[in-house]
């Protein structure tokens, strides 16, 4: 019996978008992903002041993917948006190493947070195009990420403007989705 | 810090609160959007309460 | 004056604005409430136009 | 049959409540009016940054009736609240004279706006019971009532507190009203 009505009730709901959030500093990419995954193509960004929510299909499945302003003073309102969220794309400028500090407490900030606590984490560590950039591990090793509990994630290189690991972190992603259930 | 006072004194924070209650006004999202505006605006916690148990009782009217 | 900058940074104007969007946010008089929001927060004309009409539509739905 | 539907049309709505706003500049005693108005009692007040709105009975008439705040800076959103407007209950308060030119701006410009072209106006010169109360002559001469155009108006002296007054400004308010259709 309980059966058949989690498998009606699968069916009726089973398949329902998921959603996903990308967050990031400013400047970090965000944007630029966000249209790289639902067009793939660049697109030319301004800085998002409020948020951009798309519907991308990868794979078969449907997402509802919604990239927040990343700027100082909106920061805080990330957290109206966690509700409900299948997974976290973190991206971070890997040319930034100023900024990798300020990076880092966000992340620690927004996993603290009850609502995300099954969230799945996928970093992008972006702007590999960039001469300056640091590596995957040791964008991770700033932002914390080998101490990490109780958190299913993986850090990926990314250039979103010349379109290189993307599908490697979302074929990841998608995997660790499905394997969830 | 941007929390301070009573105040949305920030142009990035002013064009930002433009933008969600455009959304919510539009009948989109109302939920989410409905968060951020009674964060922003700093409402008392049982007025928010009040806000969002009407956007609950909004979703359910719609889905019978 | 105090239609300057693009800012609500006046304690009174705030407080003002929280009046006017609980109501709204609880469906009450919507429409005049819609007026005084997008006032306040100096919605662009097509915007402002877009909320209207979609009050509009709300009432006569209802009436429907 | 135009007859026919116009009636129809007033039995449908011509019941309508009838939209009054009370005006004037803060501490006038328009919020102290309107309960004075529905309960027939004095109320403690506090400066209203918003609006009050309440339904008013009078003489079998039905009422909305809205206070609106009267601070310098939530002014220039009456004007949101103009339309459909059948009546304009403008407050001074008569012992108030550095300010009286204020309010005779702010009413100059009320008065300019198309959504009040057939507004009735009815000036409460309010707290008459003040020593230095301005007598309703002087009122309406500082707000330039005599020169008006087309519009119909009237002015009583009050005392919300003391309740004097109020009810011959509604007895001709509502004898206007009725008259106006
Ligand atoms: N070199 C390089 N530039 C990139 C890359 N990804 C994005 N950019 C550029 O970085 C700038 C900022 O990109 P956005 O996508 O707007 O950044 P964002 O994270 O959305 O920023 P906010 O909206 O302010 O939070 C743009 O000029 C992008 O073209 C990348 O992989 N390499
Ligand atoms: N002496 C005297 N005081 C009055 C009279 N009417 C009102 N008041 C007092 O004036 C003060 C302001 O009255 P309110 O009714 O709050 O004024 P308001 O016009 O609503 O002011 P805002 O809400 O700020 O726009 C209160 O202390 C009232 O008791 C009156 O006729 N005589
Ligand atoms: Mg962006
Ligand atoms: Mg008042």
């Amino acid at each position: 019996m309980g059966g058949f009505f989690s498998s009606l009730f699968s069916g009726l709901f089973g398949s329902r978008e998921m959603r996903i959030l990308i967050l990031g500093l400013d400047g970090a990419g965000k944007t630029t992903i966000l249209y790289r995954l639902q067009v793939g193509e660049v697109v030319t960004t301004i800085p998002t002041i409020g948020f951009n929510v798309e519907t991308v299909t990868y794979k078969n499945l449907k997402f509802q993917v919604w990239d927040l302003g990343g700027q100082t003073s909106i920061r805080p309102y990330w957290r109206c948006y966690y509700s409900n969220t299948d997974a976290v794309i973190y991206v971070v400028d890997s040319s930034d190493r100023d900024r990798m500090g300020i990076s880092k407490s966000e992340l620690v900030a927004m996993l603290e947070e009850e609502e995300l606590k099954k969230a799945i984490l996928v970093v992008f560590a972006n702007k590999q195009d960039m001469e300056q950039a640091m590596t995957p591990t040791e964008v991770a090793n700033s932002l914390g990420l080998p101490a990490l509990k109780d958190r299913k994630w993986q850090i990926f290189k990314t250039s979103a403007t010349k379109g290189t690991g993307l599908d490697e972190a979302m074929e990841w992603l998608v995997e660790s989705l499905k394997s969830r259930q | 810090g941007y929390h301070g006072g009573d105040a949305i004194s920030e142009p990035t924070e002013f064009e930002y609160l433009r933008k969600v209650l455009f959304e919510y006004m539009m009948g989109r999202e109302t939920k989410t959007m409905a968060k951020v505006i009674t964060s922003m605006l700093k409402f008392p916690q049982d007025q928010a309460q009040k806000i969002l148990e009407k956007e609950d009782s909004r979703t359910l009217a719609w889905l019978r």
